[in-house]
């Protein structure tokens, strides 16, 4: 028994650079994210408001694909190594898809970053969705190609451990840490060929000037083939957590190993072909189409809701096996003081909420009502901001120990940090909603507009500065975290003082499912086939209508546009 | 397998709420009426609107007794026209594309709320009731001025509205 | 800190209290459902009820 | 000495705060229209309602030593 740092050095090293790496993008993505809350509200502002969209756009790439992913491969490397009890095969290949994912982060941020500066001519202000006809300065699209083929990379990584391990050891059920990554690479796989397509085939030849147009629509439909998927990319990390080191933190073990199994699978096969869900709104798609994607989206609902009754079930276990009684009173014999627990089960009852708006989002017709506004924004500040980001954030507590040997400094203040989160985000996400409701939209840097918003309850000035005080609230504890890495990174090495390398044992053991479960490529199989039923029409209905590269349009920004909007505001005065 | 008795219900309550959810979405397409945005309207170009017959010159056209049509062109950062009125108790279908990159059409405070994307037409029909007065934004970032984007559905009672001269 | 540790196993560990807690929050998304569907949505005004084309 | 470990009660404290601040939207859809600072007070008079609680010399409560670590 001892930590990760002492079982595998070598590994614990890229751990730690991914992580850091991590951290470095949560604390400019929080900057960023506090610049447009007080730009929004018009409370301070310190840039144009032209400007806006680019800080968005870091804010956006920094936090859902910096930050997440690279502590997604900290985990996952984690995951596998400790579960398989082997290193990874050859660190030189390891160090190369960190290099290429840290490459890629960087030469896309050079073109976003540029677009602040009057005298570099770049600009990617595309936000993280990157809609064509907006155009980005091709060194963006290389930059995030470069990304992706390093998030593959580390996949090959880890399926090369996995098989080595598996010639040893032909018979033995997988372990779930290591079941839990290969799922999830599987449908990352099956997602990102569609974005890797779209950006290769589509985009950069068209922002290379190769292309005149591009299709706005099948762009945007490849785009949303992966873009509901990787919130699940960001997702199954949490859940790996929640199911390995939550149960283990609370003092009891996982309730049921195979049900873990049973929602992954349904994760590798619901979680792409749902990406509709996303175009309820679109015309020049059927009606039918979106009704197959509303089904599979609520089809997905499912492994959710199991999660939900596993992983607190796994919590009541420890808190009875920590002596706690009565039908809710064990609640209280939880450890609380312990910031790892705290920070992920306050991120839990989140993302229960974040359940509800999600099933209006996802909900086909009643999408009419949110789709676009700022209750989208306060949909997912509770999944991937909270959820997520407040699980890797708590879960860094546990592992920063393990894979530096320094026992955590400031465990007081990491504790206040978890839950500074939790009020902030109650603030911010309520008035999100709210106003949501009340048809503001997102994604703007003025919701001033000729006519005024009526929400349902109280005023837009009432929801502004419950924005204000969520956002600020938010990054402070960001704040926080960073002081409490950082006091730990500056303290001694001291193993003795740090629990083993262990994830939790399970109630109801993996030899009590079926082995069909273990039968990967029997799954990716059946995931390969709904992703073509999902969207084979769909793609050739789009083609079919107006060609490979579109009925047209030019690409935008372009000088001529600054000139037209000249004319336009002249006008409008 | 062994699964737990409260997890079985578990299970069972979870199917109740997907049936719930899709349940009660397929009644609001089919008994409410609810109506997708789809592919019904053909494709445009979108760098030779002006020569369209409808988008060529935008606005609201009388269709029937109480229908009416009208088209508009998105572009960043506003709308043509951008000032929109329509008669009280009327149905109105709105056909609405875009001459450059995506944008949303979304009459603020209602079910009224779609995207515009270029080459495509966005057409909804919603039914109107009394005098009032509408936002209109884009709520999709189109571009840097894309919160300059706005509009306005004006509801006119019956006897005062007056079709503009369509030359 | 930690109080008297006991091991409970399997058989003899039913999860009353999950469930408690999954059937309410069961409830308060059939309600929070009722509400934002059939109140906040089909009440609205200008619904899109067609597309003549 | 409290009836509940004190960072228990912070958490629970922190806990009730989403609990308040959705209240008051179900209290406009009941017709009740609290203001801000209404509703500001109100929270805080739950809040130390339960601090009182915890703190309140448990002579006539059946005393509760789940929690007390």
């Amino acid at each position: 028994m001892s930590t990760y740092v002492e079982q595998f050095p070598a590994e614990a090293r890229l751990v730690r650079s991914a992580m850091y790496t991590a951290f470095v993008a949560l604390g400019l993505g929080a900057a960023f994210g506090l610049l447009q809350v007080l730009h929004r509200t018009n409370v301070l502002r310190v840039i144009d408001s032209t400007d806006y969209y680019t800080i968005l756009t870091l804010h956006g790439v920094l936090l859902v694909l910096t930050f997440t992913i690279f502590f997604l491969v900290a985990i996952f490397t984690w995951a596998i190594t400790t579960s398989l009890d082997r290193p990874l095969p050859d660190h030189r290949f390891s160090w190369t898809w960190y290099g290429l994912m840290t490459g890629g982060t960087v030469l896309a941020a050079i073109p976003i970053v540029g677009g602040l500066i009057d005298q570099i001519d770049m600009s990617a202000a595309v936000l993280f969705t990157f809609y064509a006809p907006l155009q980005a300065h091709w060194l963006f699209y290389v930059g995030l190609a470069l990304f992706v083929v390093g998030t593959w990379l580390a996949g090959v990584d880890w399926i090369r451990t996995y098989l080595a391990w598996r010639r040893e050891h032909p018979d033995e059920r997988i372990p779930l840490p290591t079941f839990m990554v290969l799922t999830t690479m599987g449908f990352w796989y099956l997602s990102s060929v569609g974005v890797a397509l779209s950006v290769l085939v589509f985009l950069l030849p068209w922002s290379l000037g190769i292309f005149e147009h591009v299709n706005a629509l099948l762009t945007r439909t490849m785009f949303w083939y992966f873009g509901h998927a990787v919130v699940y990319f960001w997702l199954m990390p949490t859940y790996l957590l929640w199911y390995l080191l939550l149960p283990k933190v609370a003092g009891g073990k996982l309730f049921s190993d195979p049900l873990a199994r049973i929602v992954f699978v349904l994760f590798l096969l619901l979680s792409t072909p749902t990406g509709i869900h996303h175009q309820y709104l679109d015309p020049g798609i059927a009606e039918g189409f979106k009704y197959v994607a509303m089904t599979n989206t609520m089809f997905l609902l499912l492994p959710s809701l199991l999660t939900a009754f596993t992983v607190v079930a796994s919590i009541e276990h420890g808190a009875r096996q920590r002596g706690g009684t009565g039908r809710l009173r064990w609640l209280g014999a939880l450890p609380w003081r312990d910031p790892v627990f705290t920070g992920m089960a306050l991120a839990g009852v989140m993302f229960a909420a974040a359940g509800f708006s999600g099933i209006v989002n996802a909900g086909l017709n009643v999408n009419y009502l949110v789709h676009n506004t700022f209750w989208v924004v306060g949909h997912f500040h509770l999944t991937v901001g909270t959820a997520v980001a407040l699980t890797f954030m708590a879960a860094s507590y546990w592992f920063l120990p393990q894979v530096t040997g320094k026992p955590l400094w400031g465990r007081p203040l990491a504790l206040g940090q978890v839950l500074l989160w939790f009020l902030g985000m109650t603030f911010m996400s309520n008035a999100m909603h709210r106003g949501g409701l009340a048809g503001i939209p997102r994604r703007t840097a003025e919701p001033q507009y000729n006519f005024s918003f009526e929400p349902a309850i109280g005023s837009v000035a009432e929801l502004d500065a419950q924005v204000v005080l969520g956002g600020t609230l938010l990054f402070l504890s960001t704040v926080l975290f960073l002081t409490v890495v950082l006091g730990t990174l500056r303290g001694g090495v001291d193993p003795t003082r740090i629990p083993a390398n262990t994830y939790a044992a399970a109630l109801s053991e993996a030899e009590d499912g079926p082995r069909i479960l273990d039968n990967l490529r029997l799954w990716v199989l059946i995931a390969v086939v709904l992703v073509i039923l999902a969207y084979a029409f769909p793609i050739a209905a789009i083609v079919d209508r107006s060609g490979w590269l579109g009925p047209g349009g030019s690409p935008y920004p372009q000088v001529v546009w600054v000139v037209e909007y000249l004319v336009v505001a002249l006008a409008l005065r | 397998m062994n699964v737990h008795d409260y997890e079985k219900l578990w299970i069972g309550l979870s199917m109740v709420l997907i049936v719930l959810f899709i349940g009660s979405i397929t009644y609001g397409s089919v008994v409410a009426g609810v109506v997708m945005i789809d592919d019904a309207a053909d494709p445009v170009d979108p760098d030779a609107l002006g020569d369209h017959p409808d988008f060529g010159d935008p606005g609201v056209t009388q269709t029937g007794e109480d229908t009416y049509e009208v088209h508009v062109v998105a572009f960043h950062p506003g709308f043509n026209p951008d000032v929109i009125e329509v008669p009280a108790n009327s149905t109105v279908t709105f056909h609405v594309t875009s001459m450059d990159v995506i944008h949303s059409f979304s009459i603020v405070g209602t079910n009224a709320n779609s995207m515009v994307i270029p080459g495509e037409v966005s057409s909804m029909t919603v039914e109107l009731g009394a005098p009032n007065r509408y936002g209109i934004v884009c709520n999709e970032y189109c571009g840097e001025f894309h919160h300059l984007m706005e509009g306005e559905l004006v509801v006119v009672p019956e006897d005062e509205f007056e079709l503009e001269a369509d030359e | 800190m930690r109080t008297a540790h006991r091991e409970i196993g399997h058989d003899e560990f039913d999860p009353v209290g999950t469930l408690t807690l999954v059937i309410g929050y069961f409830l308060l998304l059939v309600v929070l459902w009722i509400f934002v569907y059939f109140v906040e949505f089909l009440g609205r005004e200008l619904t899109v009820v067609g597309v003549v084309v | 000495m409290s009836r509940i470990d004190p960072v228990v009660l912070l958490v629970l404290l922190v806990f009730t705060v989403p609990i308040l601040v959705q209240l008051r939207t179900v209290a406009f859809y009941l017709g009740f229209e609290p203001t801000v600072t209404q509703s500001i007070i109100l929270g805080l008079a739950v809040i130390v309602v339960i601090v009182g609680w915890a703190y309140w010399p448990a002579r006539w409560l059946p005393s509760e030593p789940e929690g007390c670590e």
